[in-house]
């Protein structure tokens, strides 16, 4: 699952398909106006629905449509990284990048790239269990 | 002076060993003049500054290996100080001296120097000295 | 006071009087040089080789037993001072760069000593005002043209006593010291280095030109802070006389015999007879001895 | 129960190609709250979008989904129809297939694309069900405007917004306005005289009554948000009251006292009271208080004794206005890199070498001179002149990385302002590129080499030295590849222009983006130019970076065409896309006010009967919210959300994956 940025990279996408670049089908984009619009818990859930990997990226760090929104992004990040591993998310299933609008072949390998690396890590079981698991919990 | 270039000039090896000795990056000079116009022993090089710096770009090591330039750089600095890209031309000819002398080939031989300079030359020359011209 | 000092090897030998002068100039200011116990040369070059390190070993052993005397490092000759302040700061800023050279020398330096000039002691420990309050012998009407040379100044960024390229350290020194100072054109002009080896055409030109052209500006006196510049001037004195009509020579000194000078001691001891040009004539024309 | 259509595109046979729109469709009819669907060659043409309008109506749908192109093709078309159908825009949304689809998935099998697509959808139909409708939102637009920096650029833009009907408050710092152009002797390409045609635009920005003008003015604070700024401008005490003063001149004549005059950089001395030069405007003076001893120690007060109309006051203070605008236009304009940063070239040390701008000052027929070429030192006609180009720019090291792409331009201006008015002498010229792009510049770069016999060496210089009472320039001519040396008897330094000192200062005032070396940020630099990321705020001329009197005039009119425009509607609609924080859970962390880039949050206050604050509250103000969401991320108590990317709705997509 993809959390991109309405401005850039969103763009980039858009660039990637109008130049009909080919790449690997198992991304699901959701757009949101910022990347500092991404709360963490966005990617728990993306997690928890089944997602082998999340992917966020936005405007280059000064490119921002919002000026300073991807500062932010950045900022809770790094904090952010070390909840994830606390909570046994492997790390390498979460990848942040920066594509702006112009950057369709960046995309396209970022894409390309990312999913080789979750494929190689296999699917994502930890988390999948957890939603029945509360529902279960839930009924019983 | 016509010189045919090729894909092998522009990429030489010769060159990104020049530039591995010496830390610096041939590209990033553009030819602006400058060392050429403040060298002090510029009036005494075959290839001023920038030119070497030019060749080296070109990929054509042996017209520079060929030259004076490299022996009569007196490593003043003044290239490097004033070079609005903050290239060293002063470490690109240093390297082409370590080209030379590393592979055991002395310019100056210590026993051809004359007695009396030996003696009264401030040491600082004469160490200098044999580190930029013996290997 | 006491300062760490590394005097270097030229300075233990053709330039001696550069060295002593400093020495005695130091116990008239209040503080004193105190010669590192064990040193070695510094390599007389800084190496523009980052892919050789070897050439660091003999500055960064310097540097590592100096770090035992003290924090902080002076020296006289330009080139010493050029050498181990570049050194110092490779050893500072690079993590790499210091774990190889400290295993070569088998030390455990970090680059923390802070390497100063004479003239800085001067300019920023004593302070101008100080030695122009002990100058017992004011060079009155004295031109003299202040010899940068190349190492006290390049590159600015690892030196920075002094603006590359309008410094004014020495000629500060020099007022203070009663003398009037004339700006020239080449005093931040090579005297042509190391080519004394094997290139003295180059040499005479270079030094003829910082010598004709702090004349031409006035200078009756050039005074030098490296025995190299100054072997170089000196040297090339007579054929530059031959060579330029209407230039009839100039006397050369180290900044520390004048600073000597005009502190007050006796002449004799300054070394100047060991110069190969002769200031006396100056020095009695204008009544200063 | 939502009503949901999914009307899925096959563009013909970009999407029908690799996916099974048929197929999508169908699919989408089995989630619950769809109850229309279907798939057509192309939903944009007009026969789609009644299609879609028809549908709207006949299954009374309270949301759709149109599965096609980019919502950044589309999204508005459809909106529009759905809107036009009686829906609320904001219920409809795009889902993208055919860039994130179609095109990028090549698999001829169709499987690929139409999973994917099934996928898409139901994300979006997830979203969707949660969706509220939303109103743009509607602000008022204060139809009067600023412009900060009174140079040609500002001139421009300020009698343009006049022109259009419009009042204007035009700002300047200084005691004229006229800028950086009142120094200019001629002016390239034409070489018309630079007073000639900049005074009568200075007389007309004063003349017009739609124009009010601030000199000796600056901007200390500006709130609001497009429509409407509130600007407070601090009025510099002039010690003369403007509304008085006949500009008669007596009080400058018997001022007994000169310091160096900043206008002429220099090269010449004015009184304490004065004006910058004598087409000021106003032509008001102004007493330069630091060096005026009455102000200081009370002593004087000649100028005032000599004042018929005694209006000057040494007791005057500054003053404080405050003006509601709704536009600002900014044209600070830029200013010359020291050029005492580059000791080699000897300037402030040698007298005969001066800056560019200081030759323009030599040149001008209203400067120290009268426009004969004199050098400073001893007032000699210089027989030789070397003329140094890229002082400062194109140096990373000891200057600014960029070219200031003027310099070569006027450099060539000089050399023949200096041909024609000393005959015999000649002007040599380093030059590293010359860069003369622009309607009949490389014309006039050769006319002065070919015409006027300008020598040009391609080279930079190394140094520069006095000697014998001439400068010896040393540097190199890399086309012959030699050394030279050239003694001359004046030097003239094309020094960089930069960001004025304080411009980022303004910048942070403003809410307006700056880049590295401080010039401000368009929008976009080829599709908005004149415009900022803060909505209202326009840029024109060299605050953005290097350019011409040409380039600057054009965007000083592309600005005022932007404010007008802006100005021409009474309300501003605005996409709703805003935070709105939950009065209820909100416990005034601030976390939210400290994370806007924009500074929309702000304190709110809850009074109880009485009037006592019982409670703070975070509030989003919608002019200014630019719907970022950042403070939604950074709302720890979850009291704060962002119409139309919910956390609801996001939830939802994300659990429909
Ligand atoms: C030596 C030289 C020669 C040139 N010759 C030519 C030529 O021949 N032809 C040509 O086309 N171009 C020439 N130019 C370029 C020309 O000067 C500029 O293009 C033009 O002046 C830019 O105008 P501007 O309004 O953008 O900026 P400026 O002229 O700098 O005006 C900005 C104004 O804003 C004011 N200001 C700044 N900050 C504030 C503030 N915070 N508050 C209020 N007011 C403020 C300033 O006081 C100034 O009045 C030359 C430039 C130089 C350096
Ligand atoms: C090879 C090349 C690469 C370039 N790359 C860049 C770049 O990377 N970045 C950049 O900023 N710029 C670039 N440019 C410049 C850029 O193309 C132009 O600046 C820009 O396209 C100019 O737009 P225009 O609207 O003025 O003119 P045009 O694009 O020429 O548009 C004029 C239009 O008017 C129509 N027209 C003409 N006469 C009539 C008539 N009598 N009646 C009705 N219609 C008429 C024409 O059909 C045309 O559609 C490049 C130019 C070239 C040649
Ligand atoms: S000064 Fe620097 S940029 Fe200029 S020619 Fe020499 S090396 Fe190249
Ligand atoms: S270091 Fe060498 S090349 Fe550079 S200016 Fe000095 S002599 Fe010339
Ligand atoms: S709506 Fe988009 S996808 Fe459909 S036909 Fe139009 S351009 Fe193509
Ligand atoms: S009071 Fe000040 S401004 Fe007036 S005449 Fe005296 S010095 Fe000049
Ligand atoms: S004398 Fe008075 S009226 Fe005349 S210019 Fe001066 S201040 Fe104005
Ligand atoms: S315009 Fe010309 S002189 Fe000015 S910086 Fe650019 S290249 Fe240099
Ligand atoms: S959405 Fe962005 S602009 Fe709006 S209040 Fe939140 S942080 Fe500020
Ligand atoms: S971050 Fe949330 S709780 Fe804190 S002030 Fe803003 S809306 Fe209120």
């Amino acid at each position: 699952m993809a959390f991109v940025c309405n401005w850039c990279t969103y763009a980039g996408a858009d660039l990637a398909g109008t130049s009909r670049m080919e790449y690997r089908p198992n991304v699901r984009i959701i757009k949101l106006p910022c990347t500092g619009r991404i709360d963490p818990l966005f990617i728990i859930k993306a997690f928890e629905n089944g997602a082998d990997g999340v992917l966020v990226s936005g405007c280059h760090p000064g490119d921002c449509h919002y000026t300073t929104g991807n500062y932010h992004a950045r900022r809770r990040w790094i904090g952010f990284k070390n909840l994830m591993e606390f909570v046994g998310i492997d790390m390498r299933r979460l990848h942040f990048s920066w594509v702006s609008a112009s950057e369709a072949i960046k995309w396209v390998d970022l894409i390309n790239n990312v999913t080789d690396e979750i494929k190689r890590l296999g699917p994502f079981m930890e988390y999948k269990g957890l939603k029945e698991n509360r529902a279960e919990q839930r009924k019983g | 002076m016509k010189m045919k270039l090729s894909n092998e000039d522009i990429s030489s090896v010769r060159v990104r060993q020049i530039e591995r000795i010496s830390g610096e990056d041939v590209r990033k000079c553009y030819q602006c003049g400058n060392c050429s116009g403040g060298c002090p022993v510029s009036f005494e090089m075959e290839i001023p500054p920038s030119q070497v710096v030019r060749f080296l770009q070109l990929g054509r090591v042996d017209e520079v290996m060929a030259a004076n330039s490299m022996w009569v750089c007196v490593g003043c600095l003044q290239c490097y100080s004033r070079c609005p890209k903050g290239v060293s031309v002063a470490a690109m000819l240093e390297a082409l001296r370590q080209t030379v002398l590393r592979k055991g080939e002395d310019f100056e031989k210590i026993k051809d120097l004359p007695y009396p300079f030996l003696k009264k030359a401030p040491q600082q020359a004469l160490v200098c000295g044999f580190r930029k011209f013996v290997s | 006071m006491k300062i760490p000092y590394y005097p270097g090897c030229t300075l233990n030998t053709v330039a001696k009087h550069f060295d002593a002068s400093a020495r005695d100039a130091a116990v008239s200011m209040g503080f004193e040089m105190e010669e590192l116990a064990q040193w070695n040369c510094c390599g007389a070059t800084f190496p523009l080789t980052p892919d050789n390190l070897i050439g660091l070993t003999a500055p960064a052993k310097v540097l590592s037993n100096a770090r035992k005397a003290g924090d902080t490092l002076t020296t006289l000759c330009s080139v010493c001072y050029n050498v181990l302040k570049r050194t110092n700061k490779v050893m500072k800023d690079s993590k790499e760069k210091r774990a190889v050279v400290n295993g070569f020398i088998e030390e455990e330096y970090d680059g923390s000593l802070n390497i100063i000039h004479y003239l800085e002691v001067l300019r920023d420990r004593v302070g101008f005002v100080k030695v122009k309050e002990a100058v017992k012998r004011p060079l009155k009407g004295v031109k003299a043209g202040c010899y940068y040379g190349c190492m006290l100044l390049r590159p600015f960024e690892d030196i920075g006593i002094d603006n590359a390229e309008r410094p004014t350290v020495f000629e500060d020194l020099l007022r203070a010291l009663g003398a009037e100072v004339v700006d020239f054109p080449n005093k931040i002009e090579c005297c042509g280095a190391h080519l004394a080896m094997n290139n003295e055409d180059v040499v005479v030109r270079l030094s003829g030109n910082v010598m004709t052209s702090a004349v031409g500006m006035g200078a009756e006196l050039i005074v030098t802070s490296c025995p190299l510049c100054q072997y170089n001037l000196e040297k090339s004195q007579p054929k530059v006389s031959e060579r330029t009509a209407g230039y009839a020579g100039v006397p050369i000194a180290y900044f520390t015999q004048i600073l000597g000078l005009a502190l007050g001691q006796p002449v004799e001891g300054l070394g100047f007879e060991k110069n190969a040009t002769d200031i006396m004539p100056l020095l009695q024309k204008k009544g200063i001895v | 129960m939502p009503r949901i259509g999914v009307f899925v595109c096959q563009c013909g046979n970009n999407i029908a190609s690799t996916v099974d729109t048929k197929k999508v469709a169908g699919e989408m009819s089995k989630l619950p709250g769809v109850v229309f669907t279907c798939d057509y060659k192309f939903m944009c043409s007009s026969p789609g979008q009644e299609m879609l309008k028809q549908a709207i109506k006949e299954n009374k749908l309270d949301g759709v989904i149109v599965s096609a192109c980019s919502p950044h093709m589309h999204e508005k078309t459809f909106r529009k129809a759905s809107e036009a159908a009686g829906l609320n825009p904001y219920q409809c949304e795009i889902t993208n297939i055919r860039e994130q689809c179609s095109w990028v998935h090549h698999d001829k099998t169709r499987a690929t694309g139409t999973v994917k697509s099934i996928d898409l959808t139901r994300m979006t139909i997830e979203r969707l069900k949660r969706n509220k409708p939303l109103k743009k939102i509607k602000i008022p637009v204060r139809k009067k405007a600023l412009v900060i920096g009174g140079g040609i650029a500002g001139i421009q833009a300020a009698l343009d917004i006049a022109e259009g009907g419009r009042d204007v408050i035009l700002v300047e710092k200084e005691p004229s306005i006229g800028g950086n152009m009142a120094r200019l002797s001629e002016t390239f390409p034409t070489m018309d005289c630079s007073q000639c045609i900049l005074t009568p635009k200075m007389v007309e920005a004063e003349l017009n009554e739609r124009i009010t003008l601030y000199t000796y003015s600056e901007v200390e604070k500006v709130d609001g948000y497009i429509g409407n700024f509130t600007v407070q401008i601090r009025r510099k005490s002039k010690y003369v009251d403007e509304d008085r003063c006949t500009g008669c001149g007596e009080c400058i004549e018997k001022c007994p006292f000169k310091v160096e005059s900043q206008f002429e950089l220099n090269l010449t001395k004015r009184k304490v009271i004065y004006t910058p030069f004598p087409q000021s405007v106003p032509n008001v003076p102004v007493i330069d208080a630091p060096n005026c001893p009455k102000i200081q120690k009370d002593k004087c007060g000649a100028c005032a004794i000599a004042c018929g109309p005694k209006c000057i006051d040494f007791k005057m203070q500054d003053k404080i206005v405050t003006e509601e605008v709704g536009a600002i236009v900014v044209a600070t304009g830029y200013q010359l890199m020291p050029n005492e940063r580059f000791g080699e070239y000897g300037y402030g040390r040698i007298k005969d070498v001066i800056s560019g701008m200081q030759f323009e000052r030599l040149a001008s027929s209203s400067g120290p001179t009268g426009g004969e070429i004199r050098r400073p030192s001893d007032g000699k006609v210089p027989q030789s002149v070397v003329f140094i180009q890229c002082v400062g720019s194109r140096d990373e090291k000891k200057g600014v990385s960029y070219c200031s792409k003027v310099c070569c331009m006027y450099t060539a201006k000089h050399t023949m302002l200096y041909s024609h008015k000393v005959h015999g002498g000649q002007a040599y010229v380093f030059y590293m590129d010359i860069r003369s792009g622009g309607k009949r510049y490389e014309e006039f770069v050769r006319k002065a080499i070919e015409h006027d016999n300008a020598m040009y060496l391609r080279g930079r210089v190394s140094r520069v030295y006095e000697k014998d009472g001439r400068v010896v320039v040393q540097g190199a001519d890399t086309l012959s590849g030699s050394q030279v040396e050239i003694e001359a008897d004046m030097v003239v330094l094309a020094t960089a222009i930069v960001s004025r000192e304080g411009a980022d200062t303004l910048a942070q005032r403003l809410g307006i983006g700056y880049d590295k070396d401080k010039f401000y940020n368009e929008y976009h630099p080829k599709l908005r130019p004149v415009e900022t990321v803060t909505a209202g705020i326009f840029l024109a001329g060299t605050c953005m970076g290097p350019m011409d009197i040409p380039e600057s005039v054009a965007q000083g009119s592309a600005a005022a065409s932007k404010v007008l425009a802006l100005f021409s509607a009474d309300e501003m609609a605005r996409e709703p896309i805003t935070s709105v924080v939950n009065r209820a859970t909100c416990n005034a962390c601030w976390d939210c006010l400290t994370a806007c880039p924009y500074s929309a949050i702000e304190r709110e206050s809850v009074k109880d009967r009485q009037g006592n604050i019982v409670r703070w509250l975070a509030k989003v103000n919608e002019g200014v919210c630019q719907g970022c969401g950042v403070c939604v991320a950074a709302c720890r108590s979850k009291s704060i959300d962002l119409r139309g990317y919910t956390d609801e709705q996001v939830y939802a997509a994300i659990n429909a994956f």
